[in-house]
Order: C-alpha cells, then structure tokens, then sequence
C-alpha cells in the first residue's frame, strides 16, 4: 500500500482532466464515468473527536466552536493531554481526595507550569482564557449594527416619502406597532425628534501620543529562549498569543468530520460513511469497477527502439468484463467530456454551473503498440482462492498479446517506443484508452428489460522510469 | 509496480502448519503467550516479549526486520503492571520499529524505524509514516495518515484502504518465496 | 452559555484573510480568528509555498480550490454550500487572484455571497473611528493608504517591498543558518525574528550604524537548531536587523518617508487628522519597540527639508482591541455582524449571469445603475 | 579483550547480550535481553536500579583518531532508564534519575547530568552541555526545563524482578566472590 502512495507510475484521467491514481477516483454509476474529489461535492456527514471518538450533531459542534469538551491538546507540543491523579487528604479527619492534573507524555508539560488548580474530577471543567478586549469589541459590533439598520431606516424613508403611502402602511410599518413592541420590551421610546431610530453611542479610540517605550532592560537581560513561546503556539490561540511559555494554556481538541460525497452531475450519493465503522453505506470507487492495471515486467527503453512491456489487469467486479484499447489521439482528448447526458429520473431539477473542465495537456514522449480485439477476463469469485481446481479457457486467446491467464486476472503484452530525443533520467510519458464493458443494471435504463452492457473509456498515462 | 519476489533462504526460516514464517533470528519470548493467526511473517532480528503480557497477531501480519513488539506497561494505584496488546489482520510493520501500543487495528500500515509509544490506539485503516514518533497514549482514526514527531495527521487515506492493504499483504505473503538455490 | 441567534445555520458568514505568508480564518461576529495557517497548500503532493506566486492560472485555480477546501473542511467543518463569505484583502490584491477565487467560491462551491472587504477600511472597524492612516506591514510588502469617512482614497497609496521578509533576508545573510533546505531555513530565520530579535531606539541604532559599540550592551542569544547546532546571535543582530525598514533606498524611500509623502500629497484639511489617527497593522508591527521607532523617526525626519512647511508637530498612534496581526479580520468579522453585508455582497445568482467580479470602489457605483 | 563482567547483588542480567571488554552492574539493575555494550575505551561502571530495555547500545569506544590512549571508566549512574533502541555512543558520564526514551541517540562528547529525559526519536549530536533537569523532545530536539524530577514507576523493577527468571536465563558471575 506503501508503494500506491509514493509511485505515480500509473495515473488515469478523470472527466474533469485531473491525473489521478486509481484508489483516489470515485466511479458515479449514473453517469457511467470517473469523477475525482474535484469534481463530487463534499457534505459532512458527522463529526466526531479524533481522541474520544464521541460523535457530536453539528449543531451541537457549531455551539462548542468546532471543540471537544473533555479532551485537551499541550500548548507546547500539541500532543494530546493524558491526566494523572494523585490523592491528597485536605485535613486530617477527612478521606483522601483525588486530585487530577494534565501531563503530556512528550514534552513532559503538567498543568502546575501556568499553575491551573487540580481539578477534583478526571474530565474537570479545566479553565478557558477569555480575550480580554471582548467587552470593547461588542459595543463596536452593537454601534455598526445600529448605524447600518439606521441606513436602511433613513433609505426606506425617503423611499416611502416619493411614494405617498397612505398613513397606515407608514404607521404599520414604523410606527405604531414598532413602538408598542418597543413599550413591551421596555426600551426608551424612539428619539422625539423623529429620526426614529436611536444608534447606540460609542466613544471612538482616542490615539495615544506618548508610545510605550522600549523597557530599559530588554538590552541586557540574557534571553532564555526555553521561556519565549514560538509563533506556531501562539498561534494555537490567536485571541492571546502569549510571550512566555509560562501562560500558556492548554488548548480544547479540534474535532474532525466525516465527508460523504455526491457526483456534481447527476447528484446521486458516490461515497456514504457508516456511523462509526470503518464499512461504507454506499462506496462506489473506479477501485471496485474499473480493471486496475500493474506493471509486471519492462524491458529497459532505448530511444527509438521498441521495448516490450507486460502489464497485468485483474477485474474487481462479480461480473466477467472485456477489455478493448486503443491509441490516445491528443487532439480529439478535450472534446467528448460528459459520456453519457441523462435521462430519466436521473435528469435533475435545476442544472446547476459545474466547474468547468481543466484542459488536458499532455505531451506525449513515445508511442504505444496496444492489443487488438477484445480480451475477456473472468469475474473475481473470492472462493476460487480456496479451490485451486479453477479452469483456464486460454483457448480462444491470441498468444501475440495475452502472456498468462490465471481466475480474474490476465497479463497483456505492449509494444513501447520511446522518441529518439528523450533525456536520461526523465521519465517516459505514454497513454492508451482502456475501454471495458460495465454492465449497467441501474434502473434508469428506460426499455430493455435485462442489464445493457455499456463500453466505458478510461484514459490511461503511464509514466515509465527511464532508469529501468 | 507489482511487487517483486523477496527471497530467503529456506534453513533461515520455520513455516508452521497454519503458514506463520518466522525467522530464526526471531526472538521470541513467552510463546505460550503468543497468537500468531496464520500466515504472518516474521523476519530476522524481530523481538517479541510474550513473556511480559500476552501478545495476540492476526492474519498476513507482517513484522520488519530488527523491529520490536512490546506489550504496553501501565501505572495505576494497586501497582504496575503489563497488559495484552492486540493487533488486527493485514498489518504491515516496518523494519526497525518500536510497537508499544495497546490495540493495533486491521489493514494498518507502520513505516520504518517508527516509534509508537506506550498504550497507543490505532483504528483500523490507518497508516504511520516513516520515521514518526508517536507519543503514549496517543489515539489514531480510521483513514488517517500519521507522520512527524509528535504523530500529526498529515493526510486523508482513499475509501478502499481495507481492499488495497488486503491485496499489499496477500501479495506480499505470496511473493515471499524461499530461495531455490540452497534448497 | 445562551443560543446566540447568529449560529444559526443560514446567518453563518465566514470570514477570510488570506494573507501573503498567514492566513486568518473564523466566523463573523466573533472576537478571534478560529485559527491563523500559513498560507500554502498541496497539489497531490507537490506543496506550493505561495499561493500568491502560482505560475498560471490553471495551478492558481487548483491551488485555491485545494486551500479553501481544507479551510472549510479542516476548520470550519461546515460544508461552503449557502453560506455566506467575506474576503479581507488588500487593495492592490491582482484582480486574476480575486477573479479565480470567486470563480472557485461561487461555482465550485456554491457559497451564496461573496463580498471582498479592503483590509485598510476593516481595521478602521474595529477602532470605531472613520477617518485614518492605515499602515499595512504585512510580510512581502508595506501597504499605506489613508482612508477618509470610511473611503479609501485611492490615489494617495503607497507600497514599499519593505516588510517581514525584507528582515528575514536581512538574517539570512547575516547569520549562518547551515546548509538546509531552503523551507527550514526560512522557519528558522522567522523563528529568530520572531523570538530574539526587537526593534531599537533610532539613537542606538545610528550609533550601531557607525559601527562603534553602544553603551547598554545587548546580551547574545544562543539558539539551538535542531540538536546538532547551536548558534549564538550576536547583541548587535538582534537589534540592528529591523533597521532595514527604515534605512532610506536610492530615491530615499523608507516607512517613515512614505507617511510624511502620503501627508504632504494629502489635501490640506485632512492633514492634521491623518497625523494624528496612524493605525499599524501587519505581523511585523508586533516586534517589540516598533512603535516608538516610528514615532522618532517620523519626528526626526519633520526638521528635514522637504517636510518642514508641514504645520504637523506630533503624531498619535491607535491601539485596537486586538493583536495586530488579525486587526483586519477583526474589522471583516464586525463588518460581516451588519446586515450591510447582504446589500454590498455579490449573490450567486448573478454572478453567474454577469459574471463580474465584485469590487469595493466599483460596488457602490454599480450599485446606483441597478 | 575479554569481557569480564562483574553483576552487583540482586541484578538481572539475561543471557542473550552481546558484551565487548569490561563492564560491571549495580545492585538490582534490569537488563533485557537484545543489549550491546561495547567497552573498548574502557570499563563502563552501571549504578543500582537501572533498568535498560532491549537492542539498547552502550558504546564506549575511543575516537579512530587516537586508539591507543590510556583507557577511560564511563561511569551511569543509578536510576537510569534506558527505552528500546536508545543509544549512549562515545559519552564521557551518565548522572542519575535519567530517561533515554526509545530510539533517542546521544552522540559523542556530551555529558549528560541528573534527572533528564532525552525524548523517543531525539538525535543529540550538539556539543553544548545538558543541564540538569531538562527535557529534549521533538524532532529538532527543544530543549524544554522539566517541571520536576522525572519519576520512574516504583513496580516496575519489582515486577521485572519476580517475572524475567521464569522466562529468560540469567547470567551469574563466573565466580561468585568477586561479585559483591
């Protein structure tokens, strides 16, 4: 698995032109193509703590700022938080009690260094620094709120006065039922002098004219850098952002969420997260339909020479498929986007702007012999690992192409060339179309009655190693 | 790529019946104390301390060479003690690596010469970078990939990590072929 | 803790800072950013230190779709579809930049309005004040535009490559950090900037200048980079590095010249109030004793000649209730609190048939032809 | 070289260690199996109550420039914990109270006091000295200053003690008078 992540040997193109691998495509039984996380909107489906696993409705999350309640991160390292307990006898006469404190088995902070009180219960409401400056800062959201809804008071004003409303509508609108709801809430009357509406006041900053200077020993004391916080802690809680190490507080875990993906176009669900397994309601990857393809054996490339190349194709799917390919021809590469147009119950509501599709550009450094006809590869039974006894029809194979046969999986021999002006070390850039027969049993099918097997085409870039 | 075939020579290694390879460089303490599920591969240099609490290892688990599995030790008031630590099937733990964790979950990959502190909880479907220290106590989700040190997560792992670290291990196992020569 | 009504779910507006090197991400009507990142992402795999710097469009438009992703999804944890954004950005942003993030905003995630808040007037929000200098050191270049009731005045702006990473560059060279790669050589040197080094008194620092040593002695600073090297930073370093803000360049251009020529072009009625409401904002303003360098500097340079028929003698300096480095998104997030916001923001709907970009000069204007 | 090893009263020393020239344990020191230490440069003199966990490796060499010089005693102290696979090479003294945490390396010529703890993964090659009481972590080793004294678990020797010589053969001195 190591190796899928960090070799890009085999990439595909999605329909929205990105080159991804084949594990990170998603594959919309709808529209019968690729889609990758460009191109599939994201939706949270829960969130959950990344410690505690305890799952909280968004609502809920919003409410706790996006924070878990009882786990807590080291200001210092940002390790998660173990409590240690200790038990303490207060008086004499009284049993001990159990003291905790936060210890962070990484750094060795302890919540004794910015000297937070132990808490006599393990999940303790442990303190939160509030931003000092909150008081300031929401008189001055309360003055802007008041003076914009002053604007819009004095707007419609001068609207109606063009417009002549008769009395009511005016009164109705300000007036009277405005002062009465005011009278029951107990707020001041509206301004006599008919502005009706009073802005809060606030007292503007008043610039400071002597600065605050530099402190006379900033000079000499000696730096202990053990006791200056680096910006990355903080920045963990930016309303503070304290200097010394000493005040820094432990800081509540982010939480995290689960995503479950919807294919732009047709809107139907790709990928649906269980509740809190590691199985998937609805997981619809190219992973499962589309044949992967692996590299099994290359002949070293010489420029302007041709050079063999084995690849192996196992089929994921229950159902037998075939496979057809053909050569990549680059100009007709961005015409033909959206394979299929919708129909039936798929079509949705309102056709909704799509990111439009990134040009592909390709520059392709060599050309590809690809194997005629079509080529069948047998279903994947998970049984047949157990029997050994599985027969191999390789009668009706074409040696040139099919270099061994074995349950789901089936070695295809190409021709690669690469271009006389190809540099040592870089790598050979090569694409083929894979067309595989998918049989399409979704619903929407409008006539026939049993499943009607569709060719579905799949860009495929090979970028050879040049050092083989 | 396709994997390529790992030899090793044939005296080297012991094969049980339920297809465990374990090497005989392997240091196993406890054994009573281990479970190993079937076709799991222990290479030279690997240590494993049943003798401490009871180590339990499920399907086409892999374990690097010169690495060490430990069960974790834990403080409480009564004492001190050692308890079980368990992992899942298709686990892939690199060479050189230091295992102290408490539950180790199904299709996890461990890089190289990583760290995994005391009591650490790995979900299934996660992977360790290499290199990564990852403190006690420290618990990692599903589809997460961990690196650095202090283990962050760095990454998103694909939806079909069960089927992907699946084929790694059965590729694997099947690639680990004896050398013919000294047959 | 009561419900406050603005977490209801269709009166979320988030707010946006991207800035040069940090980016400040949270929700309106808050009093903090919810998390301040460095702005730069991954393209499967290869990161991309700057967005700002993308070579075309193409890498630019994934870049921004990859970044805003991991903002609402590793942040926000909110899903962007219907929500409201406020982007605080400068004035001088390039236009393909703001283009390509509306296009990403609105069509790839369907947020419902969009309004881009110049960073000079948000910082005047959250002083209650309507007319000031406001100074922007951010981390590749100075911003300085005065703004006037509210209005920026446009044709007095000034800009200077002359910021953070004009200090970083100066302890690059001045201190020999090792043979690193490159990314970690910059997080050590801001590490150093950040944690050891401060701004000097301008007598200090012209005795510095002239090489000779001064009589408080700055104490040398050992600074351990990781485990192999430990380096000591010199007194004279840790003072003298901020210094290059303000040494004049070839056509005597520094901080302190720029505010004296933004007064001088300023119409006269206004010149008084603009010297007396400077509001600093940027990162790099937070190095200690940057203040009351400026003030001595622009003191200093009034006896000069060019500047002396300026009637101005002294000059005020605001401090807002906030860290300098969020003061502009502190002023988006109270912004996003009016209902101003539906009226100035662009909505989906057409943007999608005009297309056009929402400007903060060009809003008020298109707003007479509807 | 023969390695002479002298094992204090009640230490626990299992068999499978790979030993190089002369090296003595304290009283009720803890041993696993898997440990090399290598004292060409010198005897190394381990204190009471270590506990040092295994492929943990104590090399005590001289620098290839100059091997032929007098030999030099690396003395540890007591109340040392050594994790999986940390590494002492080249150091001139070990305090007490100490933890090397798995995997950590201290290289050559540094001395390390009382009561640190070199953290899991830390590769201290610098030559400044380590004060006592200060905890390095992460992988640009912070040096951070402890709160207070490392404190190693009471049971945990005891446990270790009345576990290890039911599974792992232990080592005796060769001859029991000379192991005080």
């Amino acid at each position: 698995m190591a190796s899928y992540m960090f070799q890009k040997t085999i990439t595909s193109i999605c329909t929205c032109g990105l080159q991804k691998l084949l594990p990170d495509l998603f594959f919309c039984r709808h529209c019968i193509t690729l889609r990758c996380d460009f191109c599939v909107s994201h939706e949270i489906d829960t969130t959950y703590c990344p410690h505690c696993f305890e799952n909280l409705s968004s609502t809920e999350a919003k409410h706790k700022k996006n924070r878990c309640a009882s786990c807590l991160e080291c200001p210092r390292c940002f390790n998660t938080l173990s409590t240690r307990s200790y038990s303490r006898t207060p008086e004499p006469k009284k049993p001990p009690q159990k003291m905790y404190y936060l210890l962070c088995l990484f750094c060795n902070w302890r919540s004794h260094e910015p000297n937070i009180p132990d808490q006599p219960t393990s999940s303790g409401n442990w303190p939160v620094n509030k931003n000092p400056d909150d008081g300031r800062i929401l008189d001055l959201i309360n003055y802007y709120k008041s003076v914009t809804l002053k604007e819009v008071f004095d707007k419609q004003k001068r609207n109606t006065k063009h417009y002549g409303r008769n009395y009511m509508h005016f009164l109705e609108k300000f007036g009277l039922n405005a002062m009465m709801a005011r009278k029951k809430v107990g707020f001041p009357n509206f301004h006599t002098d008919g502005t009706g509406f009073s802005t809060s006041e606030i007292n503007p900053a008043e610039a400071i004219e002597n600065v605050p200077e530099l402190s006379a020993n900033t000079f000499e004391d000696i730096l202990d850098l053990k006791q200056i916080s680096t910006l990355e802690q903080r920045f963990a809680t930016p309303e503070l952002q304290a200097e010394n190490t000493d005040d820094l507080f432990p800081i509540r875990k982010h939480l995290r969420v689960k995503h479950s993906l919807r294919c732009r176009v047709c809107e139907h669900n790709v990928v649906k997260p269980e509740y809190n397994a590691v199985k998937f309601k609805i997981k619809h990857l190219a992973y499962y339909y589309v044949p992967e393809i692996k590299i099994i054996k290359c002949e070293p490339l010489l420029a302007g020479k041709w050079s063999s190349l084995v690849l192996k194709l196992c089929n994921p799917s229950q159902a037998s498929t075939a496979v057809r390919f053909e050569k990549l021809d680059l100009n007709a590469i961005n015409i033909i986007r959206e394979p299929r147009q919708l129909e039936g119950e798929d079509l949705i509501s309102t056709p909704k702007q799509l990111p439009e599709p990134i040009p592909i550009v390709l520059e392709l450094q060599g050309d590809i012999i690809v194997p005629e006809g079509e080529i069948k590869i047998a279903a994947r039974d998970d049984t047949a690992e157990y029997d050994d006894t599985n027969e191999v029809n390789t009668d009706n194979d074409d040696p040139k192409y099919v270099y061994w046969r074995k349950g789901n999986k089936v070695a295809l021999k190409f021709e690669v060339k690469p271009n006389e002006n190809i540099k040592k070390n870089e790598n050979v850039q090569l694409g083929f179309v894979m067309h595989f027969m998918y049989s399409d049993t979704m619903l929407h099918v409008i006539n026939p009655k049993q499943p009607q097997t569709v060719l579905v085409p799949i860009k495929i870039v090979l970028n050879l190693p040049n050092s083989f | 790529m396709e994997l390529q075939d790992t030899f090793y020579s044939k005296s080297e290694y012991v094969e049980t019946t339920t297809g465990n390879k374990v090497s005989r460089q392997a240091q196993i303490y406890g054994s009573q104390n281990i479970i190993l599920n079937g076709k799991v591969i222990l290479q030279s240099g690997v240590m494993i301390r049943g003798d401490l609490a009871s180590v339990k290892m499920g399907r086409y688990c892999f374990v690097g060479k010169g690495s060490v599995v430990r069960p974790p030790c834990k403080k409480f008031s009564g004492g001190f003690t050692y308890f079980a630590l368990q992992i899942g099937d298709h686990v892939h733990i690199g060479e050189q690596s230091v295992i102290q964790a408490a539950i180790i979950g199904s299709y996890v990959h461990i890089g190289k010469n990583v760290v995994i502190g005391k009591r650490c909880i790995l979900k299934d479907c996660c992977m360790i970078g290499d290199n990564t220290v990852l403190a006690p106590d420290t618990v990692v989700p599903s589809f997460t990939h961990y690196s650095g040190s202090p283990g962050m997560q760095i990454g998103q792992l694909p939806v079909c990590t069960q089927d992907l670290s699946t084929d790694y291990t059965k590729s694997f196992y099947d690639h680990f072929v004896p050398s013919i020569d000294n047959l | 803790m009561k419900i406050e009504s603005d977490f209801l779910p269709e009166k979320q507006c988030i707010v946006i800072d991207i800035g040069t090197k940090y980016t400040k991400f949270g929700f309106a009507t808050e009093h903090s950013p919810r998390c301040i990142i460095p702005t730069c992402c991954e393209i499967d795999g290869t990161s991309i230190p700057d967005i700002y710097k993308c070579k075309d469009e193409q890498t630019l438009m994934l870049a921004l779709t990859n970044f805003i992703h991991m903002l609402f999804y590793k942040y926000a944890l909110v899903a962007p579809k219907d929500k409201k954004v406020i982007i605080v950005e400068s004035l001088l942003s390039p236009t393909i930049f703001k283009e390509i993030l509306a296009k990403v905003l609105f069509i790839t995630y369907e947020v419902t309005s969009l309004c881009f808040v110049p960073s000079h007037c948000a910082s005047l929000f959250t002083l209650g004040i309507s007319t000031g200098l406001v100074l922007d050191v951010g981390y590749k270049e100075v911003i300085l535009i005065p703004v006037c009731e509210g209005v920026p005045i446009l044709r007095l702006w000034q800009a200077m490559p002359l910021a953070g990473q004009a200090v970083e560059n100066q302890i690059k060279t001045r201190i020999d950090i090792g043979q690193l790669s490159d990314e970690s050589i910059d997080s050590i040197a801001e590490d150093i900037k950040a944690r050891c080094c401060f701004v000097t008194t301008l007598k200090r620092s012209k005795i510095l200048a002239t090489g000779q040593s001064v009589e408080p002695k700055t104490s040398d600073v050992e600074y351990h980079i990781n485990g192999e090297r430990s380096i000591t930073i010199s007194g004279d370093i840790r003072e003298t590095v901020h210094d290059v803000l303000f040494e004049e360049n070839i056509d005597e251009m520094s901080i302190t010249t720029m505010i004296l020529e933004t007064i001088i072009n300023s119409n006269v009625d206004i010149r008084l109030k603009l010297a007396e409401n400077i509001v600093l904002i940027g990162g790099t303003v937070m190095a200690k004793g940057f203040m009351s360098r400026l003030k001595e500097e622009l003191v200093e340079k009034l006896k000069c000649s060019k500047y002396n028929n300026l009637k101005i003698t002294k000059f005020k300096f605001h401090v807002a209730p906030a860290y300098e480095n969020y003061i502009a998104w502190l002023g988006g997030s109270i912004f996003g609190s009016t209902n101003n916001l539906n009226i100035v923001s662009q909505t989906r709907e057409n943007y999608i048939n005009e297309n056009y970009v929402p400007d903060w000069p060009t809003t008020f204007t298109r707003q007479k032809t509807e | 070289m023969s390695s002479k090893v002298k094992i204090g009263q009640g230490a626990m020393v299992c068999k499978e260690i790979k030993v190089k020239g002369q090296v003595s344990f304290g009283a009720s020191t803890i041993i696993h199996p898997g440990v090399t230490l290598i004292a060409e440069a010198g005897p190394i003199e381990i204190g009471e109550n270590n506990i040092i966990e295994e492929y943990v490796n104590i090399i005590h060499k001289f620098l290839p420039g100059h091997e032929q010089s007098e030999p030099v005693t690396l003395k540890i102290g007591s109340n040392n914990v050594f994790e999986v696979y940390s590494t002492i090479e080249g150091v001139s003294s070990i305090g007490d109270n100490n933890i090397f945490e798995s995997k950590s390396f201290v290289g050559r010529n540094l001395s390390i006091g009382n009561d640190c703890i070199i953290g899991a993964g830390c590769h201290l090659t610098s030559t400044s000295p380590i004060e006592d009481g200060t905890c390095v972590y992460g992988k640009n080793c912070t040096r951070q200053k402890a709160f207070c004294k490392p404190s190693v678990p009471g049971g945990h020797r005891e446990f270790l003690t009345k576990l290890l010589p039911s599974y792992h053969l232990l080592r005796k001195n060769k001859n029991p008078i000379e192991g005080n």
